[in-house]
C-alpha cells in the first residue's frame, strides 16, 4: 500500500473538509434547559472540585481550564442552576502541589467537603494516581485532561465513576506522525526533545511507531529528555542541531515550550529542520509570540484550537469563543473547551436522567447517561465510549501562521488536519498491556500489529 | 567541531549563572557558617525582579539602540533588590540565632525558602516572566554554519567578571581582608575594632547580591518561573559539595565541572542526564568529603 | 585611666568573677597573677567586652564601657593580645597587621589613642622581627612569632592600654627575655599594660603593680615585692 | 612490674616540643605525681598516653602490650582511665547517669538497647556507691552542668574511677577549686586509690599535695623529664626548685609554710 | 527544671499514660469521620518517621537533612514488591521495606558519621538526592515522576486474614489500616522509648553531650553514631513502607530534599528535646499542612511563617514549651 492511499483510508483530511461532513444540524443543546424538571429537586448547591495548574510553568495551560469551568458554572447559575434549582459552587485546587498532595486533596474534597463532581486535572502523571482514588471513593469524576492511555489500560481498567473527555494521549503522537508523514514524507532523520515523564515517553513511542509505518527508513538521530520545569534548553538544542535532523519532534509543553522555542530561535534550530510538536499550541493562545516559526506542525494535543472549526461552518465554536473572550478577554484553549463542556455534559446527563426517573438522579443514573453520550462541543462532536469512559472526537492538528487579526501566532484554519479518532485508536477489547503483549499501550500494539508498512 | 564549540559555550553559559549562585552560597557559609537554604530562592527572586523591572519599563517594545541599553542597565535591579532583602533579613531573622545551635539557622532559612517561594507567587503571579526582548534585540552571531545568541556571551562575561571581581575583592581589598579575618576569628576581629555585625550584614548582602545577579542575568535567556529556585539551590549544592563549602575557587571549579558534566550528560547519556550530576557529587564526597578545595 | 568596679561575670551558668575591682593608671604595667582557671582571662575578656557583666562597671578614660560592644572598646584605644594570640591563620602577617592599622587611624582621629607619631614604625620598633614575616601566613608561624605578631598588631591600633593575656606562656627562656624587653619598650612609649600572668616570678619582674586572683576574687593588690613576701599569695599561686 | 612504660615518646606541635623523648616507667600500685611549670608538657603527656593525641614516634607499653596505635576507647578497655584538667562531663546527664554510663561502658552493656538503663540494679547500686565514695550522693539527680566547680571536679574523677582502671591518670584534679575544697578532694581521691590499690598518675601543681601523697615525683620541663625520684629527693633538688619556683635554696619548697 | 523528672524513668507512670492515650486513639474512629481517621493515620505514620529521625537529632545530636531517602527507600521497596513480586501481604512488605532501608542507611550512614554538624547535614542531603535522581530518571524501573501505584485495598493485613474487596473497600481499608498503623505505632514508640532509655541510648546522649569524654569512658563514638544512624533510618523506612498503601502510590516527591526538611520541621515543631515531641509534631504538622494546602494556594507561605516564628520564639517546640509552662505553673 502506498502512503497516500493509507492516509486516505484512515480519513486524514486537510483544510477542514471533515468537519463539514461530520456536522449533522442539531439545535443548540441549551434549548433543553427549558423543559421543567420532574419531581422534587433539592435546592442545596452542587459542590464541584476543580483541580488544575494554577501556578508553576504549567499554569499557562491550567488557568484556561479553570476559566472554562467557571464560565460554564456562571452561565448555568445565571439560568437558575441545574434542573433550575441547584447552583454550582466550585472549590479549586492547585495541581502544582505534587501528586501525593493531590491525592490527599482529592480525598479531602470528597470526604470532608463532600463534593458531587470532581473535574479538571492536566498532568498525565496525575490521572493514574487520582483515578483509582476517585473509584475508591465512589466519586463521580470527569477528567478534562491527564490524557494518558495508561489510565484506562492499567490504572482503572474498568472505570465506573471516572470519565475523561479530552482525546487519549496516544492520539497525540499518532496524529503528529500522520501529519508529518503527510507533509514531509522525505524526512528520515528524526530528532526528539521530550519532557522526562510519561507524557514525553508516550509521545516518543507513538510518534515513532506510526511514523516508521509510513516513512520507511525513519530513524532516531538524537534524543533529549529535559526534566519537566527545565528553563535552560541550550544544551539540548545544540545536541539536536548537531545530529543534523530532517525533522525535530517535541512534546515539551506549557511554559517550558515557550522557553524552548525562544531559545531554539536564537540558535537557529528551525533553520534547516522541519518542526513538529504534539502540543506546542495547547497553551493559552496568547502565550505564543509572533516570533514562533511559521509552518511548523504545532499540535494542540489533538484536541481543539479556537480558530477551528471556523464559525461559518460550526456555530457552536463561534458562540463559545465569543462568550469566552467576553468573559476573560482572551481566547480559549483546548482545556477551556474541555472544562466548559464537561460541566454542560454533566448537566445534560442529569437532565436526561431526571426525565427518566424524576427527582435528583443518583450517581448510577447520571453515569448511565454519560456513557455513550454524543455531545456537540466547540471542537465538534464528542462521543463517550461506554466501555472505557473515554471521550472521542476527531483528532486535530495544524500549521502555525501569523495573521493580522491576532497579536499572536495561530493555527491556520485553512490547512487544519483532522483524523477520525476511531481510526487511530485501538478498538474496544484490543488486548491491554500485560494481556499477551508488553507494549506501552493497547494502541501502540494495535498499530504495530495491524497497520501496513507503506512503501 | 562547531557543535563542540557551541556545547562548550553552552556549558560556560550555564556555569556562569551556577557560579554566581554557588559563590554567594559559599561566601555566606565561609564568613558566617550559615548554610542558606533560601539561597536558590534569592536567585529566583532576582530573576523575577529584573524581568518585572524590564517588562514594566519597556513593555514588549523590543527594538535595539537606546531601548536595549536601557533594558540592560535595568537588569541589575534584581541583584540590588536581593542585596537589600538580605540586608534586612540578616539582622532581623538570623542574628538572634547566632548563639543557638546551627541547626536553627538551617531551619530558619528553610522557613524563609517557603515564605519567599510563595511571596513570589503572590507578587508576580503564576505566569512566567521574561525579559526576552533583550535577547532578541541582541540577536545571534554565526559560529561556523550555526548561530549562537550574543547575549549568552554577555552572561559569560558577567560570570567571569564576577569571579575575577570577587577574587580581587576578597584577596586584594581592605574589605576583603576584613571579611576573611571575620570568617576566621570573629572574636578577635571584634577585639581589633571591627564591627562584626556590620561585616555580617555586608557579607550576607553580597552573597544575596550574587544570587540575585545570577537570576538577573539569566532571565533574558530563559524566564523567571516558580520552582526555579529550589532546582537551582540543589545544583548550587552540588557545586559547593564538589568544590568545597566556603571556597571561592571551589565554587568556580565546581560550577565548571557541574556544567560540563551536565552538558556531556545531555549529549551522551540523555536517559540519565540528571543522575550523572549527583553521582559525580557522591563520588567526590566519597573520595574527598570536604570537596576539592574545602577544609573541614 | 581604667577603672574596673566590682564586676561579676558568668561563663554560661558558672559564676566566675565575684566583685572584682582594679585599676590601671597612665604609663603603668599592671599584672594579674593567679593559677589556671583563677579568672585572669575572664577579667581581661570582661574588659574587652566579650562577656556581659552581671554587676559592676568598667570605666575607661572617664567613659563608661559597660554594655559597649568589643569593637567600640578597641576603637577607644584598648589593644588586646589573647592567650591563643588570635592571629588570623589564613591571612598573611602583613594583612593581620593592616587590619588594626586601618582601624588605628580611626582611633587616632578620635583622639583617644596615645599621641604618637606613627603606630607602624613603633610596632616595628618594639618587634623588628615581625618585619621579616610580613608575607608569611599566620598559619605557618611558630608560637613565639605568633605572640610577637599579636602584640605588634595590638600596637598598630595606637592603643593607650594594652591587654596581654599570658604573653609569656609556652615561650623559651630566651624569648621570655625578649618579651620582657618589649614590654618595657611599650611602656616607654607611654602605653599602659594590663597583663595576665600565671608565673609570679615573671610578673614581679615586669609589673609596677600586681593583683593576685584566686577563685575569681582579688586576694592581694600592691607592689611585687609585697606579693612575694605574702604567704597567702604565694600559696594561692602554687596551689 | 612495670604497668606502663613509655619509650622515647615524642609529640611536637610545630616547633613546640610538647612531649620530647619521654621514657617513663610506672609500676603497679604506685602513686606518681607529675609536676612542672605551665607548658612543660604534662597534659600533653597525659593526652598521648591516654590516646587523645597520637605519638609521632616512640612506644607505649601497657601491661606488656604495645598500645601506641590503639584508639582511646581501646586503651580505656585495656585499663587506662583519665580525668581532665578542664572539667569534661556529660553536662546534660545527671551525676548518677554520668557514673552509670561509665559503668555500662566498662561492662560492655552500652550495646544493650532492649533494656531500660535504670532497671539494671547492679549498675545502679554500684553507681550510687561510687557517688557516695566521692561525696556526691546528695547530688545524684542534679544535672552535671548544675554542680559546683568542686563537685564537677570530683565527678570527673569519679567517672574515670568508675571504669575500674588499672591505671588512673588524673590531670590536675584540684585545679580551679578553693583551697579548702582541695584538701578534701585529694583526701577523697587518695583514699579511694589506696583502698583499691590502683596505680595513679596525677598531674598537680600544689607541692603540698604532691609531697603528701606521692610515692614518686616526676618533674617535667619543656616536654622532657627533668628529674624524678621520691618526694624527699625532689624536695632537695635545686634545679627543680629553680624551674618550679623561680628560686632555689635549701628551703625553697617549705618557705611558704 | 525538676531533675528527677529528667532522668528517673517511671515505667509505671509512663505506661499508664501511654495506655490511656492509646485507648483514646482506639476509640476515636467511632467519633470522627473517615476523612479524619485517614488524616490521623498519616499523622501516626509521620510520627514513626519523626521518632526515627529524632534518635539522630535529639539523642545523638546529628541533624540529617536527608531522611527523605530512608522514607522513600522504604516506600519504593514496598512498591517494587507489590508491582514486581506480586506481594499483597502487608507484613511481608513491611519486612522488605525495613530490610531495604536498613541496607541503604547502613551504607550511607557509614559515610556520613565520619562528619558532624553542618557537614553531616550536607552529606546526608547530597546522598539522599542521589537516590532521588535515580528514582526520577530511571523511568523504566521506577516509573519516573508517575511513580508506582500501590492501592491499599489490594493489600492484605495480618497474613491474609483481612482483605478488602467489594464496595466501600476504601473506607473499610482506611478503618482497618488505622488500627493496623496504631498498633505498629504503639509497638514502635515503646521500642524507641526503651532504646532511648537503654544503656545504648544513654551512650548516644553522652556522645551528643561530649564526644571527647565519651571516647574516654570507652565508647567508639563513630560506631555508636553509625548504629544510631541505621536504627534511625530503619524506623523512617518503616514509616515509608506503611505510608505507601495509604497514599496509594509513591512518587519521587518523597525522595526530594524538601521532604527531608518537612521531617525536620515536624520534629522541631513538637520539640526535639523530648521523647513525645516528634510524635505530637508529626501529627500537628500533618494537620497544619493539609489544612494550609486546602485553604490557600499560599500554603507554603503559611508553613514558612509558622517555621520562622517557631524557630525565633518557640525553639523548644510544642511539648518543650508546654513543659516549661507547666513547670512555671507548678512553681507558683
Amino acid at each position: 500500500m502506498d502512503r497516500r492511499t493509507f492516509l486516505n483510508n484512515i480519513g486524514l483530511t486537510v483544510g477542514g473538509a471533515a468537519a463539514a461532513t461530520t456536522m449533522p444540524v442539531i439545535g443548540p443543546s441549551v434549548a433543553q434547559a427549558a423543559v421543567a424538571p420532574k419531581g422534587n429537586i433539592p435546592s442545596t448547591p452542587l459542590k464541584m472540585g476543580h483541580m488544575t495548574f494554577l501556578t508553576g510553568p504549567a499554569a499557562v495551560l491550567g488557568e484556561p481550564s479553570l476559566k472554562g469551568h467557571l464560565l460554564a458554572a456562571e452561565e448555568i447559575n445565571a439560568a437558575g442552576g441545574i434542573l433550575g434549582k441547584r447552583k454550582i459552587e466550585t472549590i479549586s485546587a492547585d495541581e502544582q502541589a505534587g501528586t501525593d498532595a493531590n491525592v490527599k486533596e482529592l480525598r479531602r474534597m470528597k470526604l470532608s467537603e463532600k463534593i458531587d463532581l470532581f473535574t479538571g486535572v492536566i498532568s498525565s502523571g496525575n490521572t493514574p494516581a487520582l483515578g483509582p482514588v476517585a473509584e475508591e471513593l465512589s466519586l463521580l469524576t470527569i477528567f478534562v485532561d491527564g490524557c494518558t492511555d495508561f489510565l484506562w489500560d492499567k490504572a482503572v481498567p474498568n472505570p465506573k465513576y471516572t470519565f475523561r473527555i479530552t482525546n487519549i494521549q496516544s492520539a497525540d503522537g499518532v496524529t503528529c506522525a500522520l501529519a508529518a508523514a503527510q507533509t514531509w514524507p522525505k524526512a528520515k532523520k528524526i530528532a526528539h526533545i521530550h519532557p522526562d515523564y510519561s507524557y514525553g515517553r508516550n509521545a516518543f513511542d507513538h510518534f515513532m511507531i506510526a511514523y516508521s509505518k509510513l516513512v520507511p527508513g525513519a530513524q532516531v538521530v538524537s534524543e533529549g529528555w529535559p526534566k519537566l520545569g527545565t528553563t535552560d534548553f541550550t544544551a539540548h538544542i545544540t545536541k539536536t542541531i548537531s545530529s543534523q535532523p530532517d525533522l525535530i519532534v517535541s512534546s515539551v509543553w506549557g511554559g517550558d515550550y515557550v522557553a524552548l522555542y525562544k531559545q531554539a530561535l536564537r540558535y537557529g534550530m528551525f533553520k534547516d529542520a522541519k518542526f513538529a510538536s504534539t502540543i506546542a499550541f495547547g497553551v493559552a493562545p496568547h502565550a505564543i509570540g509572533k516570533d514562533h516559526p511559521e509552518g511548523a506542525i504545532a499540535g494542540v494535543h489533538s484536541n481543539y484550537y479556537f480558530t477551528f472549526p471556523p464559525g461559518n461552518r460550526w456555530p457552536a465554536n463561534k458562540t463559545f469563543v465569543e462568550k469566552y473572550f467576553k468573559r476573560w478577554n482572551e481566547y480559549p484553549n483546548f482545556q477551556s473547551d474541555g472544562a466548559y463542556h464537561t460541566l454542560y455534559m454533566y448537566k445534560t446527563a442529569i437532565e436526561k436522567a431526571n426525565r427518566l426517573v424524576g427527582g435528583w438522579p443518583d450517581e448510577e443514573a447520571i453515569i448511565s447517561q454519560l456513557e455513550g453520550m454524543y455531545y456537540e462541543t466547540a471542537a465538534g462532536y464528542l462521543y463517550i465510549r461506554p466501555d472505557n469512559h473515554q471521550g472521542y472526537k476527531d483528532a486535530v492538528t495544524g500549521f502555525s501562521k501569523n495573521v493580522a487579526e491576532y497579536p499572536f501566532q495561530i493555527l491556520d484554519p485553512a490547512t487544519m488536519i483532522t483524523i477520525p479518532i476511531r481510526n487511530i485508536t485501538a478498538p474496544p477489547n484490543w488486548p491491554k498491556p500485560g494481556q499477551g503483549h508488553n507494549d506501552p499501550t493497547a494502541t501502540y500494539n494495535w498499530i504495530k500489529e495491524t497497520w501496513p508498512q507503506v512503501t | 567541531m562547531t557543535i563542540f564549540i557551541i556545547q562548550v559555550l553552552n556549558s560556560l553559559f550555564y556555569a556562569a549563572s551556577l557560579f554566581l549562585i554557588a559563590a554567594g552560597l559559599s561566601l555566606i557559609y565561609g564568613v558566617m557558617r550559615i548554610v542558606n537554604l533560601a539561597h536558590g530562592t534569592f536567585y529566583a527572586l532576582g530573576a523575577y525582579v529584573s524581568a518585572w523591572a524590564v517588562g514594566t519599563a519597556f513593555g514588549h517594545a523590543g527594538g535595539g539602540g537606546w531601548h536595549l541599553m536601557g533594558q540592560l542597565l535595568l537588569l541589575p535591579i534584581g541583584a540590588i533588590a536581593i542585596a537589600a532583602v538580605g540586608a534586612v533579613i540578616e539582622p532581623t531573622l538570623l542574628r538572634p540565632l547566632y548563639r543557638r545551635p546551627e541547626e536553627y539557622l538551617l531551619l530558619i532559612t528553610f522557613g524563609l525558602l517557603m515564605v519567599l517561594e510563595d511571596s513570589m507567587k503572590l507578587i508576580f503571579g503564576g505566569t512566567p516572566l521574561s525579559a526576552g526582548t533583550i535577547m532578541d534585540a541582541m540577536g545571534s552571531i554565526p559560529i561556523g554554519r550555526l548561530l549562537y545568541p550574543t547575549y549568552n556571551l554577555v552572561v559569560m562575561a558577567v560570570g567571569l567578571g564576577a569571579a575575577i571581581g570577587l577574587w580581587w575583592f576578597i584577596y586584594r581589598t581592605r574589605f576583603g581582608v576584613i571579611l576573611r579575618a571575620t570568617s576566621q576569628d570573629r572574636r578577635m576581629a571584634a577585639a581589633l575594632g571591627l564591627n562584626v555585625s556590620r561585616v555580617y550584614i555586608q557579607a550576607f548582602a553580597i552573597g544575596c547580591f550574587m544570587a540575585g545577579l545570577g537570576g538577573a542575568v539569566v532571565v533574558p535567556a530563559q524566564a523567571a518561573v516558580l520552582g526555579m529556585g529550589v532546582d537551582a539551590l540543589i545544583l548550587a549544592f552540588v557545586v559547593v559539595v564538589v568544590g568545597g563549602l566556603g571556597s571561592l575557587e571551589g565554587a568556580f571549579i565546581g560550577a565548571l565541572i557541574v556544567s560540563f558534566v551536565r552538558t556531556a550528560g545531555i549529549q551522551f547519556f540523555p536517559e540519565i542526564e540528571l543522575a550523572v550530576l549527583y553521582l559525580i557529587a557522591a563520588a567526590v564526597l566519597l573520595v574527598r568529603p570536604t570537596g576539592l578545595f574545602g577544609r573541614a | 585611666m581604667l577603672e574596673v568596679n566590682a564586676i561579676d561575670t558568668f561563663r554560661g551558668p558558672a559564676h566566675i568573677l565575684h566583685g572584682v575591682s582594679l585599676s590601671v593608671g597612665a604609663k603603668e604595667v599592671v599584672c594579674l597573677v593567679g593559677r589556671n582557671g583563677a579568672g585572669k582571662t575572664t577579667i581581661i575578656e570582661s574588659i574587652m567586652g566579650f562577656l556581659p557583666l552581671k554587676a559592676g562597671r568598667i570605666v575607661f578614660h572617664g567613659e563608661d564601657l559597660t554594655g559597649m560592644p568589643p569593637h567600640e572598646r578597641a576603637k577607644r584605644g584598648i589593644g588586646f593580645s589573647p592567650e591563643d594570640c588570635g592571629v588570623f591563620p589564613e591571612l598573611t602577617v602583613g594583612e593581620n597587621l593592616m587590619i588594626s592599622r586601618w582601624l588605628g587611624e580611626k582611633a587616632a582621629q578620635r583622639g583617644n589613642g596615645s599621641a604618637r607619631t606613627d603606630p607602624e614604625t613603633q610596632a616595628y620598633d618594639v618587634f623588628p622581627e615581625v618585619k621579616a614575616l610580613l608575607q608569611r601566613q599566620g598559619l605557618h608561624l611558630s608560637g613565639g612569632q605568633r605572640k610577637m605578631v599579636a602584640v605588634a598588631r595590638a600596637m598598630m591600633l595606637s592603643p593607650s592600654l594594652l591587654l596581654l593575656d599570658e604573653a609569656f606562656e609556652g615561650l623559651a627562656p630566651v624569648v621570655v627575655n625578649r618579651f620582657t624587653e618589649a614590654v618595657m619598650k611599650i611602656k616607654a612609649l607611654g602605653v599602659s599594660i594590663l597583663m595576665a600572668e600565671s608565673h609570679l616570678g615573671a610578673a614581679s619582674r615586669i609589673g609596677d603593680r600586681l593583683y593576685a586572683i584566686d577563685r575569681g576574687e582579688i586576694i592581694f593588690h600592691g607592689p611585687p615585692k609585697d606579693a612575694l613576701a605574702n604567704q597567702d599569695v604565694v600559696k594561692a599561686l602554687r596551689g | 612490674m612495670a604497668l606502663l612504660e613509655t619509650v622515647n615518646l615524642k609529640r611536637y606541635f610545630g616547633e613546640t616540643r610538647a612531649v620530647d623523648n619521654v621514657s617513663l616507667t610506672i609500676d603497679e600500685g604506685e602513686f606518681v605525681s607529675v609536676v612542672g611549670p605551665n607548658g612543660a608538657g604534662k597534659t600533653s603527656l597525659c593526652n598521648v598516653v591516654s590516646g587523645n593525641l597520637m605519638a609521632e614516634s616512640g612506644q607505649i607499653m601497657f601491661k606488656g602490650v604495645d598500645v601506641t596505635h590503639a584508639t582511646a576507647p581501646e586503651r580505656v578497655k585495656a585499663g587506662i582511665a583519665r580525668s581532665f584538667q578542664l572539667v569534661n562531663l556529660f553536662d546534660d546527664l545527671t551525676a548518677f547517669d554520668n557514673v552509670s554510663l561509665a559503668i555500662f561502658s566498662r561492662d560492655d552493656k552500652t550495646r544493650n538497647l532492649a533494656k531500660l538503663a535504670h532497671l539494671d540494679e547492679a549498675v545502679s547500686a554500684e553507681a550510687d556507691g561510687i557517688l557516695g565514695q566521692f561525696g556526691l550522693a546528695a547530688k545524684r539527680n542534679e544535672l552535671a552542668r548544675d554542680l559546683a566547680q568542686g563537685e564537677r571536679k570530683l565527678l570527673d574523677v569519679a567517672l574515670a574511677y568508675a571504669l575500674r582502671p588499672k591505671l588512673l591518670f588524673l590531670d590536675e584534679p584540684t585545679s580551679g577549686v578553693s583551697t579548702r575544697d582541695k584538701g578534701q578532694i585529694m583526701d577523697t581521691i587518695a583514699a579511694v586509690v589506696r583502698r583499691d590499690r590502683l596505680t595513679a598518675v596525677i598531674i598537680e601543681h600544689d607541692m603540698d599535695v604532691v609531697f603528701k601523697y606521692s610515692d614518686r615525683i616526676v618533674v617535667m620541663h619543656q616536654g622532657a623529664v627533668l628529674a624524678q625520684g621520691t618526694p624527699d629527693a625532689i624536695r632537695t633538688n635545686e634545679q627543680v626548685a629553680l624551674i618550679l619556683l623561680g628560686s632555689s635554696g635549701p628551703d625553697a619548697f617549705s618557705r611558704k609554710e | 527544671m525538676n531533675p528527677a523528672a529528667h532522668t528517673e524513668v517511671s515505667v509505671t507512670r509512663t505506661s499508664i499514660a501511654a495506655v490511656a492515650i492509646l485507648i483514646g486513639l482506639a476509640v476515636l474512629p467511632y467519633v470522627i469521620d473517615i476523612y479524619q481517621v485517614q488524616l490521623l493515620t498519616y499523622g501516626l505514620i509521620f510520627a514513626i518517621a519523626a521518632l526515627g529521625f529524632n534518635l539522630l537529632l535529639g539523642s545523638t545530636g546529628l541533624l540529617s537533612f536527608g531522611h527523605s531517602a530512608y522514607f522513600g527507600v522504604g516506600a519504593y521497596t514496598v512498591a517494587f514488591m507489590v508491582r514486581d513480586l506480586g506481594t499483597v501481604s502487608m507484613e511481608l512488605c513491611i519486612i522488605g521495606g525495613v530490610i531495604g532501608t536498613t541496607i541503604i542507611a547502613a551504607l550511607f550512614g557509614y559515610v556520613c558519621v565520619r562528619y558532624t554538624r553542618i557537614f553531616f547535614g550536607i552529606l546526608t542531603l547530597a546522598l539522599s538526592q542521589v537516590i532521588w535522581s535515580l528514582a526520577f530518571k530511571f523511568f523504566w524501573v521506577t516509573g519516573g515522576t508517575d511513580g508506582i501505584r500501590v492501592p491499599g485495598r489490594g493489600m492484605t493485613l495480618l497474613a491474609g486474614l483481612i482483605d478488602f474487596k467489594g464496595s466501600g473497600a476504601f473506607q473499610k481499608f482506611v478503618f482497618s489500616y488505622y488500627y493496623y498503623v496504631l498498633v505498629i505505632f504503639a509497638v514502635v514508640a515503646a521500642l524507641m522509648w526503651v532504646i532511648v532509655h537503654s544503656p545504648f541510648g544513654m551512650a548516644l546522649k553522652a556522645i551528643r553531650d561530649n564526644e571527647v569524654r565519651a571516647r574516654f569512658v570507652g565508647l567508639s563514638v563513630r560506631r555508636y553514631r553509625w548504629f544510631a544512624f541505621i536504627i534511625s533510618g530503619a524506623f523512617t523506612g518503616l514509616a515509608g513502607a506503611l505510608w505507601v498503601p495509604l497514599n496509594g502510590l509513591t512518587t519521587p516527591d518523597i525522595l526530594y530534599w524538601p521532604f527531608s526538611g518537612e521531617i525536620v520541621f515536624m520534629t522541631v515543631l513538637g520539640g526535639f528535646r523530648t521523647f513525645t515531641g516528634p510524635i505530637v509534631g508529626a501529627i500537628a504538622f500533618n494537620y497544619l499542612k493539609t489544612y494550609a494546602v486546602a485553604s490557600s494556594a499560599y500554603w507554603q507561605l503559611v508553613l514558612g511563617v509558622v517555621l520562622v516564628v517557631l524557630v525565633l520564639v518557640l525553639p523548644n517546640g510544642i511539648i518543650g514549651t508546654a513543659q516549661q509552662l507547666f513547670r512555671k505553673l507548678r512553681r507558683h
